[in-house]
């Protein structure tokens, strides 16, 4: 493996994160804890600077690397998937991240997203899911519930939306994680997690667009409902939730249902244990498409699988490759073969 | 050889030229024939040039004419520039493949065919309504019926080899029969059968048998009606093999990375006619190269913008359709000033259109397909060979210049091939970074080189340079976005202005002529060897013709103009409705600028050119 | 509903739907056997010729439409779903199809294939997995297993492929089932069950490329595996599978096992029933997870849930949009709201 | 009205035009006042012209100059092109506005300010270092500091309003004082407020008390130099609305499916400049419009053309990286020949550029931006609302001549506006739909119309004409797949010349002025209201200067060569490097075009373009 990591010289902070650009979000969007929870991250990650690039499309989540005193590229709508694919193939060493809309990333951008996450090359996707077009001033997106009246459905959208954790299962993801805007100690956990998996990390955030799409995610981050509909989901730890933990998730058949310990007999032994690191994603689905208003929603890391990374796997190959090989450079590979020489 | 190659009595006649042309069933190893013919005339010292000419199905039903693959080469103890107009000898292998190939018969010229497959069915498939060899069809040429199928089966008698595997070697018996018509010797081809069936020796035996069985019948026949020599011609000394253009473009983008010491990224999506330079710098990942087959064209793209971003060598590699889809993110890397090689091996449309045919169409989308102003370089190579040395210059041009360079070739490039003497690495030009230099203290990514006015290449990973880039405008200098009018001007005066200065970076166009004739032939691309070789028989018929070959299409070469304004005619030829004359015509007004195109997926005739020229000259 | 289908004047026969090109394919391609599977299917449907149309990308499957006696559009590499939507919208009496290979669907084309499956438009896309790029004469493509050696992976693929039927379903699919090209009748079978459910239904056919991947799908197809390796699922009817059936399909947690009928005391009353119409999709999922060698594939309708269509969903609004509205002409409307007379 | 507007006493001047711009936060109701202001103008009969500067970021924080939101219009007792140049009268609500909008203030005119934000925070956050009422900033104008915020507290004052709901109402006092200065009744935007607050009526007599308090103070105070009056215009008789350039697009696109009796299907991906144009259209469903917000710019063509194809009227909207993005669609477009409009709203490039100005620099991809040879239709509307007449004209050509049309508007028409006086669907030019024909009862997909070279639109759903189209290249008359060279040409020149004809159904070029000038002034779409204000402003000082405007750019207008000829110079303007320009070079050499270029994301200045007509007139 040659993507080890250099260790900076010196213990790096928040600060030495920061950019010196005026940050220009709208006052009060989601968009300034999810900034905030990223510097606190970096530090803990001792990463240098220099190796760290932050990859963007379009949109106002896009505007995110301008804000981050690292290197990072603001490219095209939707196509930061593939840009960032390039830039850990050329230089393996570094930390990529890559931050999306969910317009970015699931409408113009699917393509991309899922084959970044079929290949499995070893970069961090942080996805603002606002549900909504901010940037272009409030149309629906691919995430947004049906019904929505927005700029461009006037009398509601009538689309069925995707639901990230499916789709990114869907296509083969390894690391499925979701949080919310509003709890930054979260926020910064996962992107620590995200960022020591080894693969495409995807990382979900309810994020709140105050102005085309406020409080679109109140019924699982208002704080009247954090007991009763969030549930932190923790590898080999048991799902419970709700006020002192009294309430859990059980499997009824290929079902699950919310218990409540001490009612009907239920103990914690019959509390289904988060397995994160299965293969088989049953669980994590079932998990991921829980929801209000009769399930509360799984945060925290949901799938997080080992398998070869893309560039692990190119590494390898020209290991392998380069061990045969008959030539070495291509001085070599032009004199190989046929050739014939005039005197 | 319109003069030489004649019906007659069976002696030895010497040609500066000859083109022969193999056709048969995509299963008849017409490409192998072809090709191995071709090695031995180049071991023998004759220039020559060839072109595959490949069904556009898969893999049509057998004896169809949809399944025919041909094979046309020319050899000549004079220079050879194109596989030739049409061909002295067609070797035919069945109904079917006269039936398409027989378009490509000079008439007066010899045919021979596979007697054996001329049965009634073949005869039908391939469309004929009677049989060609007996309704006068073939009445213009001197036909050699030769019982290809059944000679072969009879020489291979014994060698417990299967039908298929008999059938299989009828190629080699026809290439023994051309192997004694033109005076080759059969050593070479006899070394590749036997490496090439190491692990079969009975396929080995059987296919030198086949050859060496059609040598010997061409020796003892009547019908061949005379034994032609076409002696060595005089080529620069050196070390030659050969190349097609496909196969020269990825072995140049190598080159030029290795010479810069870094990797080659390739960021591809499969497309006709360019896929071969993918598989071939698939095949190469120990010499630094990293080939991502993309899942679509943006992708291929932008994952190359991506790795020249972060300091590598990033390429991708298209034909039209693809290139259209890559205009958004060029325009990425026209903005961020990143290198980027973007090549589009172009193919007959519009649309889909053509997609197994040549045309030389894309000098619009190259230079003018992006949204808003957004300049690129544009470039052109020639020959199969020198598709090394554009993809080559393309690398240094686009790292020299910090922008995207798109490098035209062409379907009829990309699979022809010729003989080449290929350079060594440490002969080629070298390909000078922009070093990033911090001033005062702080880094600022737009400060430019003053004489180029490239911006240098900071690559993530290098401590201290921290800085970011993207689409929207950015300021002089720092590089941050910025909505101020004044600075939106000024830099797009400069990217305009970085692109233009290229022209001090590339060479002076070549007049071939004396200077003083009237016309002037223009030409661009992959149509260099049929217009040299138009213009040099005229000439050498003391016609008062030029000729000036662009391989540099934006910035143009900087004494165009001087060289144009002394014409009264100024005609560009180009397979394409006069992309090129219109782009000359708008950067060179009031001149004489005329057009000859051509749109029909195939490459100009030596023929056609020179009636078109002479016609020219006569008003 | 305005999508009510005319009914043909006479009964249609197989010949009525063959058009007079000649048909390329290669010989012995898998393709064959798809086009006269749904030569045989149409005329079941009883729909008259003219209001079929086959819409297609680009790629040896993407041929189909010339074959066919039909309204026919072959337009470019990916787009098939897109412009298919267009075309039911626009006409929605129209039966759609829509033909595209494993490259045109999920490489170049994932994204139009996701959205057109979320958006669940009735059209009917035909999914011809070969898992190579056919026309352009075999590169790897998104459905390729790992290792896999073709002409752009000398060296053997370094990728992890897609399973459609993951993706189908991450992406919201409501119809998905899979069949395979050497047995017509159960391919005419779900070409007629496809049309007739209303929404995007996705059938996957196991294509055999005799030239660039022969014998891809082997380990399902061949006669010798297929009573071992097939299991053909109906809803409502218990997952056996195997010679006379005696093998079957049971639960055990979230995980799905291979029992046989007979052996410890397992009746038939073990055996998992398929629900297709389940709206949660997890078992689908796991049946659709099913691959030799451990397991048999599932063949037949593994989903078919119903949703309100896109193009329903567009009627009743307007419908219900043209009930209330002020006014109903352009003239109307550029008389509406501020305006001034000069005399 | 540079000699009409001075300081003085408090008298009552008539002036001819008069530019006013109302400048403040985001959140201050900017674009509102503007628009009642105009309305108000329109209804007492004055000529006008309006356009809104919306900041780039969706809601900067308050008080900052990124966050500043500017509405501009001019009014006239003359006919007017332009919102102006410079205002005379420049309202900011705040240090911000009047930071980033001195600039387009007239030295000599009357900046009036909301005294109550100058403070000493407002004032830095503005980034102003001193403050501007005092360190000379504002010398040269004549400054009139209105206590507005504590007087409309003041007015507001017992209403029971929060304190939010006071400030919104600032805007309403500004517009008082306005309406006094200019002499206008207040009664439309009283019903106009009433109408809006029905359900609030607190909030409709806070806009109603601020409104005539600023009136009422405005009469009071010594500060205003005088009262001015703009007489009506004389203006054509008729019932008017003001319309935007998007609005009009959209309306135009729903008149012609109606006037066929068709539906508009727009498939459309969000972006700036061109949403409104969705979002207009997804209003009207019930008007037999679909629209699909598409998951990308490829997929909202590709839908586009699936609708075509089954014969409603399918039409794309997008800027430039969306454009970027559908050249390869549009190909298909132009190979399967069938209808589709693809409007552009051109923006600041390249790539991401400057998303929310304006600039004309995609006629080269109009034109151009298409892998091989793949000619569109391209047209350009010239003023806010001939928006409609050409995106009329856009779905007319597509459907008649069966290909694309591409309609090119800008930023800045699209967010302008205008008094329009709207036509009625019956007199509206027909459109006329090619109908299929069976010859002998078969049916040929590619027959075509003698005169325009058509081909016909048949629809699935329609018994007996089913047939098969493609991306391929298309065999003449049955539409078959064809790899025939001869028949490639035939087809590429076919599809060239049907587009070269529409030259013969659309208008002449119509030249403003005597023709005997020797310098022609040249523009083409969204700049024809500056240009023509300079252009008549020389003529009325009697300059010999002649103006013609393009509407029509591929194919250009038939008299085109035939007016350029006359003149010794020919000035081509442009919001570009001279794209338009350098395709005029291309198709008229041998003339002498020149260009004037401007790339700073704003429209011209008619004082910039007349120092520049005068300098070329003098040499
Ligand atoms: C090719 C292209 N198409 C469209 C746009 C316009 N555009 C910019 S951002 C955006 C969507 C923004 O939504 P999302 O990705 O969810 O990000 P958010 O603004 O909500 O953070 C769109 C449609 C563009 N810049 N480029
Ligand atoms: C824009 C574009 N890119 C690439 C191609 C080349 N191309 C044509 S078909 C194809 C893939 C074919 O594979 P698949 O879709 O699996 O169909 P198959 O031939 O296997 O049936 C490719 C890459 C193209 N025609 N257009
Ligand atoms: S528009 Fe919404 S997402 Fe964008 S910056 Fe404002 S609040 Fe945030
Ligand atoms: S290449 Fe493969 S998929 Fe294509 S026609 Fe031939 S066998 Fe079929
Ligand atoms: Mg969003
Ligand atoms: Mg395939």
């Amino acid at each position: 493996m040659e993507n080890t990591i250099d260790i900076p010289q010196q213990k790096l902070t928040k600060k030495d994160f920061e950019s010196d650009q005026l940050v220009r979000w709208c006052p009060g969007c989601g968009d300034y804890s999810i900034l905030s929870a990223m510097t606190n991250a970096l530090p803990q990650l001792n990463i240098p600077r220099e190796n760290v690039v932050f990859i963007s499309g379009i949109g106002c989540a896009a505007r995110f690397p301008y804000y981050m005193n690292t290197y990072g590229f603001h490219t095209i709508h939707g196509r930061g998937p593939a840009v960032a694919t390039g830039v850990k193939l050329a230089n393996p060493k570094l930390s990529v991240w890559e931050i999306q809309g969910d317009g970015d990333a699931m409408a113009i951008g699917g393509n991309h997203f899922i084959h970044a996450l079929r290949r499995n090359i070893d970069i961090n996707i942080i996805l603002f899911n606002n549900e909504i077009y901010g940037l272009t001033k409030g149309q629906y997106s691919p995430t947004s519930p049906t019904g929505l009246v927005t700029k461009s459905t006037p009398y509601g959208s009538i689309e069925r939306p995707f639901h990230a954790a499916e789709l990114v299962i869907g296509a083969q993801g390894t690391f499925y994680a979701r949080t919310i805007d509003t709890n930054p100690k979260l926020m910064t956990e996962i992107f620590v997690h995200a960022a020591k998996h080894m693969g495409t990390s995807l990382v979900e955030v309810l994020q709140n667009c105050v102005i085309f799409n406020d409080d679109a995610h109140a019924a699982v981050t208002a704080r009247e409902n954090r007991d009763d509909f969030q549930l932190h989901v923790k590898h080999g730890q048991p799902l419970l939730f709700g006020k002192e933990n009294k309430k859990g998730i059980r499997l009824n058949g290929l079902k699950l249902e919310v218990v409540t310990l001490g009612e009907n007999g239920i103990t914690e032994k019959d509390i289904l244990v988060h397995d994160a690191h299965a293969e088989d994603p049953t669980l994590h689905l079932m998990l991921a498409r829980m929801a209000p208003p009769h399930f509360p929603m799984a945060l925290g890391v949901i799938r997080e699988v080992r398998a070869k990374t893309y560039d692990e796997a190119i590494a390898e190959e020209r290991e392998k490759i380069t061990k045969n090989a008959k030539y070495h450079s291509v001085d070599d590979l032009l004199k190989s073969g046929e050739t014939w020489e005039i005197k | 050889m319109d003069d030489t190659l004649v019906n007659g009595t069976k002696t030895t006649k010497e040609l500066e030229k000859v083109v022969i042309r193999f056709a048969g069933d995509s299963g008849d190893g017409m490409q192998l024939t072809g090709s191995q013919f071709s090695f031995t005339s180049a071991l023998w010292g004759n220039d020559l040039a060839t072109f595959p000419d490949f069904p556009a199905e898969i893999r049509a039903p057998q004896g169809t004419v949809e399944g025919v693959s041909g094979f046309q080469v020319q050899i000549g103890k004079i220079d050879i520039y194109t596989p030739g107009d049409q061909a002295d000898v067609l070797v035919a292998m069945n109904p079917a493949a006269l039936k398409s190939n027989l378009q490509f018969a000079r008439k007066g010229g010899n045919i021979i065919i596979d007697m054996d497959a001329f049965v009634d069915r073949n005869i039908e498939k391939a469309g004929f309504k009677t049989n060609p060899l007996e309704d006068g069809t073939l009445n213009d040429y001197n036909v050699v019926e030769a019982p290809i199928s059944s000679l072969t089966k009879a020489a291979l008698e014994g060698l417990q080899l299967d039908n298929k595997s008999i059938m299989r070697s009828k190629n080699m018996f026809a290439l023994g029969m051309m192997y004694w018509l033109f005076d080759r010797s059969l050593k070479e081809t006899e070394k590749y059968i036997e490496d090439k069936f190491r692990k079969t020796p009975a396929l080995a035996e059987g296919n030198k048998r086949a050859l060496n069985a059609g040598y010997h019948y061409a020796e003892t026949i009547e019908a061949l009606p005379a034994r032609y020599k076409v002696p060595p011609a005089s080529i620069e000394k050196g070390v030659y093999r050969h190349v097609s253009g496909n196969t020269a473009t990825a072995w140049g983008l190598m080159a030029a990375a290795e010479k810069l010491g870094k990797q080659l990224f390739l960021g591809s999506y499969p497309i006709t006619p360019a896929s071969d330079i993918l598989h071939e710098l698939s095949r190469h990942k120990n010499l630094g190269v990293i080939t991502m087959q993309a899942e679509d064209e943006i992708a291929a793209v932008c994952s190359a913008i991506g790795a020249s971003y972060a300091g590598q060598v990033g390429v991708t590699t298209s034909s039209g359709p693809g290139i259209a889809l890559k205009g958004e993110a060029i325009g990425l890397a026209v903005m961020a000033e990143v290198p980027l090689v973007v090549v589009d091996v172009q193919r007959g449309g519009p649309s889909t259109g053509l997609p197994t045919k040549t045309e030389q169409a894309d000098i619009n989308i190259a230079v003018y397909g992006r949204n808003s102003e957004s300049p690129a370089i544009v470039i052109a190579a020639s020959t199969p060979s020198n598709c090394f040395e554009f993809a080559y210059r393309a690398v240094k041009l686009a790292i020299e210049h910090m922008t995207p360079v798109i490098l035209l070739t062409d379907g009829y490039l990309a699979n022809g091939s010729e003989p080449w003497k290929f350079p060594k690495l440490a002969d080629l030009p070298p390909i000078k970074i922009n070093e990033p230099q911090k001033t005062n203290g702080t880094y600022h990514p737009y400060a430019r080189n003053p004489e180029t006015l490239a911006r240098a290449w900071a690559v993530p990973g290098t401590t201290g340079l921290e800085h970011r880039i993207g689409g929207l405008e950015k300021q002089d200098l720092t590089g941050n976005v910025s909505y101020d009018p004044q600075n939106h001007e000024k830099m797009v005066r400069t990217r305009a202005e970085k692109v233009a200065r290229v022209a001090n970076y590339i060479p002076e166009l070549e007049r071939i002529g004396t200077g003083d004739g009237k016309l002037l032939v223009v030409g661009w691309g992959g149509t260099y060897g049929g217009l040299l070789t138009a213009v040099k028989e005229l000439q050498q018929a003391n016609k008062k013709i030029d000729f000036v070959h662009f391989n540099y299409i934006n910035p143009l070469p900087k004494n165009t103009q001087q060289i144009f304004e002394k014409y009264d005619k100024i005609l560009v030829c180009e397979l394409n409705m006069g992309q090129f004359a219109s782009l000359l015509r708008s950067k060179f007004p009031g001149l004489n600028i005329l057009s000859y195109n051509k749109i029909q997926g195939q490459p100009f005739l030596v023929t056609e050119l020179k009636e078109v020229f002479i016609n020219h000259l006569k008003d």
